[in-house]
């Protein structure tokens, strides 16, 4: 448990990013499974390298957000870009 | 107002791209591949637009100055769900596209060992010969130069103009190049497209079903004469082929 | 040729002169925009010292407010010119022979509408919202370095008159012709027109470049260090999420442009060999700019679905649905957009593998944006909707988006683009998201602030008329380019009288190229009816004394820029008659909202 | 250009909104400058130039070919002048009395970010060796050919290079442990060395161009050559002129333990020049002749 990178509310909030890496990683497969093409191992690794380096910096900077974002989490404060003063007194009004 | 508006367009719409299919048989073979494949993402793309649309407005109109809103309540399970929903429509799109491009008609033929050297006049890097046991093979060489295009069949001995010529029901290899500047051949009915190089041979396949002639254009801006850039696509019977060509060999 | 560049600067300069004694006269930009900047020193007139008066301030200032409406005007600017160029070219397409132009002004009308809705219209107009906004929404008194961001605009100028200058030496006889290399400058032929235009025009692009990238520096080094101390990451507004990312995508893309653009112009003057056939090849060009080009769709789009994020949820009534998934699939879009540049060169012959490769990226892209219509449908959904003229332009946003986004879906299957690519079906599906979204959200952005950067409000018909215009004219012009792709209508033909009518469906083509050209002039109508509001409305427009005009505290949707807007009311408020309402909304909050001014985290 | 050098604000400490430009002319006026709009001027003024220069090339030349050479001074005095009242009213007219260290995360970010753009400019130009370099290889310039390209002045001078990055770094080290004589000694070696550098780059240059006859215009490679060690030289010379900066300041007395922004910048600017200088060097002439 609290050897986790994220906690599980975050995970979930970052699915929306590991989506797409499966989609990639479906087309690195995809692409060894079904290879009808002569073989050329240099051709091959530009195909792999173009899917799996967008992957890896998405990977990565998805992981850094993640911790930014997380690491300054507080129950406490206002709505993004909201002024708090405002939407304290709405508050109130809104929610019934 | 907005549906009165957007649904007769997308019904229109939909028309319209029924009709430009080609109903009857198809023209060539990379036609045919990809006009299905046109088809068959025009069957999911259709639906999903018009649904999301119409759920879009539904939401605006049904919504519009509700007296009863509601806080937005965090949901994400439903959006993992239409996340993933949309992921395994593009992998359906993905895939089905990949199966198209693997048929070499359509990604571009690849160089191997069993393959015939390609017969070609000039000496550039590139062009891609047809395989050892397609016997019927046609070369054709394509050359664009602003403004024109010329065709040339057996290594250049015959050159025609602004039209290129090929025989129904034979495996068709086009190399297309460039003597000046940059142009693209596009025969959209045909379903073939190639940028021509300058200095380098771009090799593409076809077979043609149906003979008849369609229209080429250059797709490559090219600069003031790019829009009389276009000729006659001629699909002949292979009989009718080969008489063309020997008659064109004993006049030049 | 210095002789002209010098006049025409100071035409220019004469028209800001102008533009400057007109607002001069309108007592309450002047009054309060001045006295806002005193920040806490609140009795109007005090912060007069800030300013220089008459032209001089608009010369001098550093302030990021002032900046962003000059990046404004210059957007607009842009954006007529752009508009006037395509409209010309409409008219010249009604019928199919050469009517009105040859082709080689056709050409140069067609690059020129390109460059200038790009590079002149698409990243100012942004940078005229980030501007004045971003440091208001997290806190900060000004941008990390206000000299900088002043420089960034001043460049933008003399860029604009040298990618034009072809243009303006036509009455002269001398021999510089407006560049006709379209927007790709594409080599050979951008190394092989002999045309000075296009030195020129290329000489202001990288200078454009050089003005985006001080401009992104300095957005992220706003975002990084000058948040006010109850703006963290986790609530950091989603516009400036986009901006950041926008930043992030420039960061890369324009200075790989602007060298791309140094060998191009060393290609055409020096002899050098970087595109030519024994260097690296056309091919490399196409490589260089579409790593720079595609990203520069992202870096135009993403800060437009951020204002959109950021307004529809005021005129739904509720939060954003999903605020973090917009926000990281932000970020996805930003890193996913440098790795699918070669969907643009499907047709150039690569290897089947690597274009496979492109398109799972390419499809992987889609993703993150799917995801985001989704979101602002859920926000609507049991909401309480106002349609409003911002409003109705975020939801003309989302409905072109879906059909922008699946059409592009079609050109990134490889083999569905071999018969798209490069005719009227990628100019219909690219024109939805830049004139459907690009242009959309920018117009709903206006009307949203023009409370607070006018103090005036737009007149609300007007508003309505031109969204509807926009939104009627924008579906009947952009599908019908979509169709005609379909028909094998090919792109930047200034012709299309030479096709055989045996051959091609001349007949339809032609059909649809005059349903194009009619939705065109509806939207220009809409144009002109917006520029008439604008215009009207700041100077004659109601005055806006209500601190939310929006009626967004009601749903604790107030943003910090109201928050921040109220404040220069309060500051500004001696006497004004109809103000009851806002001194009644004022009081409770005076006191807290001081210290969401800027100047807390120094504080 | 001249990104690390702006603090653009820091003055306003009476105040709690920060005006930016207090003591920036004309004086009083809290967010009017007029440095913004000169250096934008001179800064437009070189492409103006560089256009004045190409219409003025050619067999019928449009204008004069000289006016284009003079645009590019007058607005390199300029574009100087208005950088000189920036900085000079940004950092200098108070050095002392301005607040420490507070902007240093801000300039030290945009350092670095600055960085990251000429990763995207070097980019370009890489790129395009890559692709020469795995294509069409062929009607190399006899000095490849030879291997002459890879000669000891090279050699040497990378050394005199990667030695100004060790210099600028104990300088560095030298100020923030308070010996300022050390760190003034070290970092006039620094911007001596570079200046050698750049002396042995115009004398190679000089040996190509005249005595073995390898140019810009010659093929493939040559482009490549000149086009990025030329871009890499101008890089190193904008390193020496902000290197001077800094001497010239450092004589003067700035600089101090807690007051070293613009030294830990330029040090940051002078490390990553001198780390694309030795992947140029293992790529273009060590790549080429093997």
């Amino acid at each position: 448990m609290s050897d986790r990178i994220f906690d599980r509310e975050t995970m979930l909030d970052l699915s929306v990013n590991f989506i797409p890496l499966g989609i990639l990683l479906f087309f690195v497969l995809l692409f060894l499974v079904l290879a009808p093409f002569p073989g050329d191992p240099l051709i091959v690794l530009v195909q792999m390298s173009l899917v799996i380096i967008p992957g890896i910096a998405l990977l990565m900077l998805t992981y850094y957000s993640g911790n930014a974002i997380e690491g300054s989490r507080d129950d406490e404060q206002a709505e993004p870009g909201y002024s708090e003063a405002d939407a304290e007194v709405a508050r109130s009004a809104g929610e019934e | 107002m907005n549906v009165r508006r957007i649904l007769p367009v997308a019904v229109v719409g939909v028309l319209a791209l029924v009709a430009v299919e080609p109903a009857a048989a198809q023209s060539s073979i990379n036609d045919e591949l990809i006009t299905d494949l046109n088809t068959t993402l025009l069957y999911a793309a259709i639906p999903i637009a018009i649904i999301v649309e119409a759920i879009l407005i539904y939401a605006v109109v049904k919504f519009k100055n509700n007296d009863d809103p509601k806080p937005t309540r965090e949901n994400r399970r439903l959006e993992i769900t239409w996340t993933i929903t949309t992921a395994v429509v593009l992998l359906f799109v993905g895939l089905a596209s990949y199966q198209v491009l693997a048929v070499e008609e359509v990604g571009t033929p690849i160089d191997s060992e069993d393959r015939i050297e390609p017969a070609v006049s000039e000496d550039l890097e590139g062009a891609v010969g047809p395989y050892e046991d397609e016997t019927n093979a046609v070369e054709v060489e394509v050359e664009a130069y602003t403004y024109a295009w010329e065709s040339h069949y057996d290594e250049g001995a015959v050159t025609a103009r602004n039209e290129i010529r090929i025989p129904a029901n034979r495996p068709v290899y086009l190399h297309i190049y460039s003597s000046f500047w940059l142009h693209m051949l596009h025969v959209p009915e045909l379903g073939l497209k190639q940028s021509a190089f300058v200095g380098e041979y771009n090799t593409i396949k076809t077979e043609a079903y149906e003979t008849g002639s369609y229209q080429f254009y250059c797709t490559q801006y090219c600069g003031a004469g790019h829009s009389q850039m276009n000729g006659e696509f001629i699909v002949m019977e292979p009989e009718a082929y080969d008489e063309w060509l020997s008659e064109q060999r004993a006049q030049e | 040729m210095a002789a002209l560049v010098g006049a025409v600067f100071l035409a220019a300069l004469g028209f800001v002169a102008r533009v400057n004694g007109w607002w001069g006269r309108l007592p309450f930009v002047d009054r309060t925009r001045v006295a806002t900047d005193g920040g806490h020193a609140h009795e109007p007139g005090s912060g007069l010292a800030h300013k220089p008066s008459g032209i001089t301030r608009w010369l001098t200032t550093v302030d990021h407010k002032d900046i962003g409406i000059l990046y404004g005007m210059y957007g607009v600017i842009a954006f007529l010119w752009g508009g006037v160029s395509v409209m010309i070219m409409r008219f010249e397409l009604f019928t199919a022979a050469e009517t009105y132009i040859s082709p080689e002004m056709y050409n140069a009308l067609l690059t020129s509408h390109g460059i200038t809705m790009l590079f002149l219209f698409g990243t100012p107009i942004i940078a005229a919202f980030s501007n004045y906004f971003v440091p208001l929404l997290i806190d900060a008194d000004d941008m990390a370095f206000p000299r900088i961001n002043a420089i960034a605009f001043w460049l933008l100028p003399p860029a604009a008159l040298l990618i034009w200058a072809g243009f303006f030496t036509i009455p002269l006889d001398i021999a510089i012709s407006p560049a006709q290399t379209s927007w790709t400058m594409y080599t050979p032929l951008s190394v092989e027109q002999s045309n000075p235009g296009v030195d020129l025009m290329l000489l202001g692009l990288h200078l454009t470049g050089v003005s985006a990238t001080m401009g992104a520096i300095n957005f992220i080094a706003t975002i990084f260090t000058e948040r006010g101390d109850d703006v963290t990451w986790a609530n950091l507004d989603i516009f400036s999420w986009t901006i950041l990312t926008q930043s992030g995508l420039i960061l890369f893309a324009f200075p790989l442009l602007g060298s791309a653009l140094i060998m191009l112009l060393l290609d055409r003057n020096f002899a050098t060999t970087f595109f030519a056939v024994e260097g690296g090849g056309p091919i490399l060009w196409q490589h260089l700019f579409w790593f720079f080009g595609h990203p520069e769709v992202y870096i135009l789009v993403l800060p437009m679905m951020g204002l959109v994020s950021w307004i529809l949820p005021k005129f739904a009534g509720r939060k954003l649905f999903g605020f973090k998934f917009v926000v990281y699939s932000t970020l996805a879009i930003g890193v996913l957009s440098f790795g699918v540049w070669a969907h643009h060169m499907f047709g150039s012959g690569m290897d089947p593998r690597i274009r496979a490769s492109f398109m799972a990226t390419s499809l992987a892209i889609a993703i993150p944006s799917a995801v985001k219509t989704f979101n602002w449908i859920t926000t609507l959904w049991n909401g309480k909707v106002r349609l409003t003229a911002p409003m109705l332009f975020c939801i003309g946003f989302v409905a072109n988006f879906v059909i922008g986004g699946i059409t592009g879906v079609f050109l990134a299957s490889v083999p569905v683009n071999l018969i798209l690519h490069e005719t009227y079906y990628v100019v219909g599906h690219f024109h939805y998201i830049v004139m459907g979204m690009i242009a959309f959200a920018g117009f709903g952005a206006i009307y949203y602030w023009f409370p607070i950067v006018t103090g005036r409000m737009y007149n609300r018909k007007l508003a309505k008329g031109h969204f509807w215009l926009s939104m009627i004219g924008v579906n009947i012009t952009f599908f019908a380019m979509l169709l005609a792709g379909y028909f094998g209508m090919p792109r930047r033909y200034a012709t299309y009288s030479d096709f055989n009518p045996e051959l091609a469906p001349l007949t339809e083509i032609t059909f649809l190229h005059q349903v194009m050209t009619a939705g065109a002039v509806i939207i220009a109508v809409g144009t002109i009816l917006w520029l008439l509001n604008v215009v009207w409305s700041w100077k004659k427009g109601g005055k806006v004394t209500d601190p939310d005009p929006w009626n967004t505290k009601e749903y604790g949707l107030h943003g910090r820029e109201f928050a921040w807007f109220e404040q220069q009311l309060a500051a500004t408020d001696g006497g004004e008659t109809e103000s009851e309402s806002a001194v009644a909304t004022d009081g409770g909050a005076d006191g807290e909202s001081v210290a969401t001014d800027g100047g807390s985290e120094q504080a | 250009m001249s990104i690390e050098t702006d603090d653009g604000r820091g003055h306003g400490h009476d105040s709690e909104h920060h005006l930016p430009a207090v003591e920036d002319w004309p004086k009083g006026f809290g967010e009017a400058s007029w440095w913004p709009f000169i250096s934008a001027l001179g800064g437009s003024g070189f492409y103006i130039g560089a256009a004045l220069y190409v219409l003025g090339q050619g067999q019928s030349p449009i204008v004069s070919p000289v006016a284009g050479g003079a645009v590019f001074v007058l607005s390199t005095f300029v574009f100087l002048t208005g950088l000189y009242g920036w900085l000079y009213h940004a950092f200098i007219v108070d050095f002392w009395e301005g607040e420490a260290a507070d902007f240093g995360f801000p300039l030290k970010l945009t350092m670095l970010l600055f960085l990251a753009t000429e990763v995207a400019t070097f980019g370009a130009g890489f790129i395009y060796y890559f692709f020469i370099r795995a294509g069409s290889w062929s009607d190399l310039p006899p000095i490849v050919a030879d291997g002459e390209v890879l000669s000891t002045l090279v050699i040497a001078n990378t050394l005199v290079l990667i030695a100004s990055s060790v210099t600028i770094h104990y300088a560095h080290h030298a100020l923030l442990n308070g010996d300022r004589t050390r760190f003034v000694r070290l970092l006039g070696a620094t911007l001596g060395l570079g200046l050698v550098f750049l002396a042995g780059q115009v004398y190679e240059y000089y040996e190509f161009i005249v005595h073995l006859g390898f140019s810009l215009t010659d093929g493939a490679y040559g482009t490549a050559f000149y086009g990025l060690t030329g871009l890499h030289g101008l890089h190193v010379s904008l390193g020496a002129v902000l290197l001077s900066i800094l001497f010239i300041r450092a004589l003067y007395g700035h600089y101090s333990a807690e007051k070293h922004v613009s030294v830990s910048t330029v040090s940051m600017y002078w490390h990553f020049v001198d780390i694309v200088w030795v992947f140029l060097v293992v790529v273009l002439y060590v790549g080429a002749i093997v």
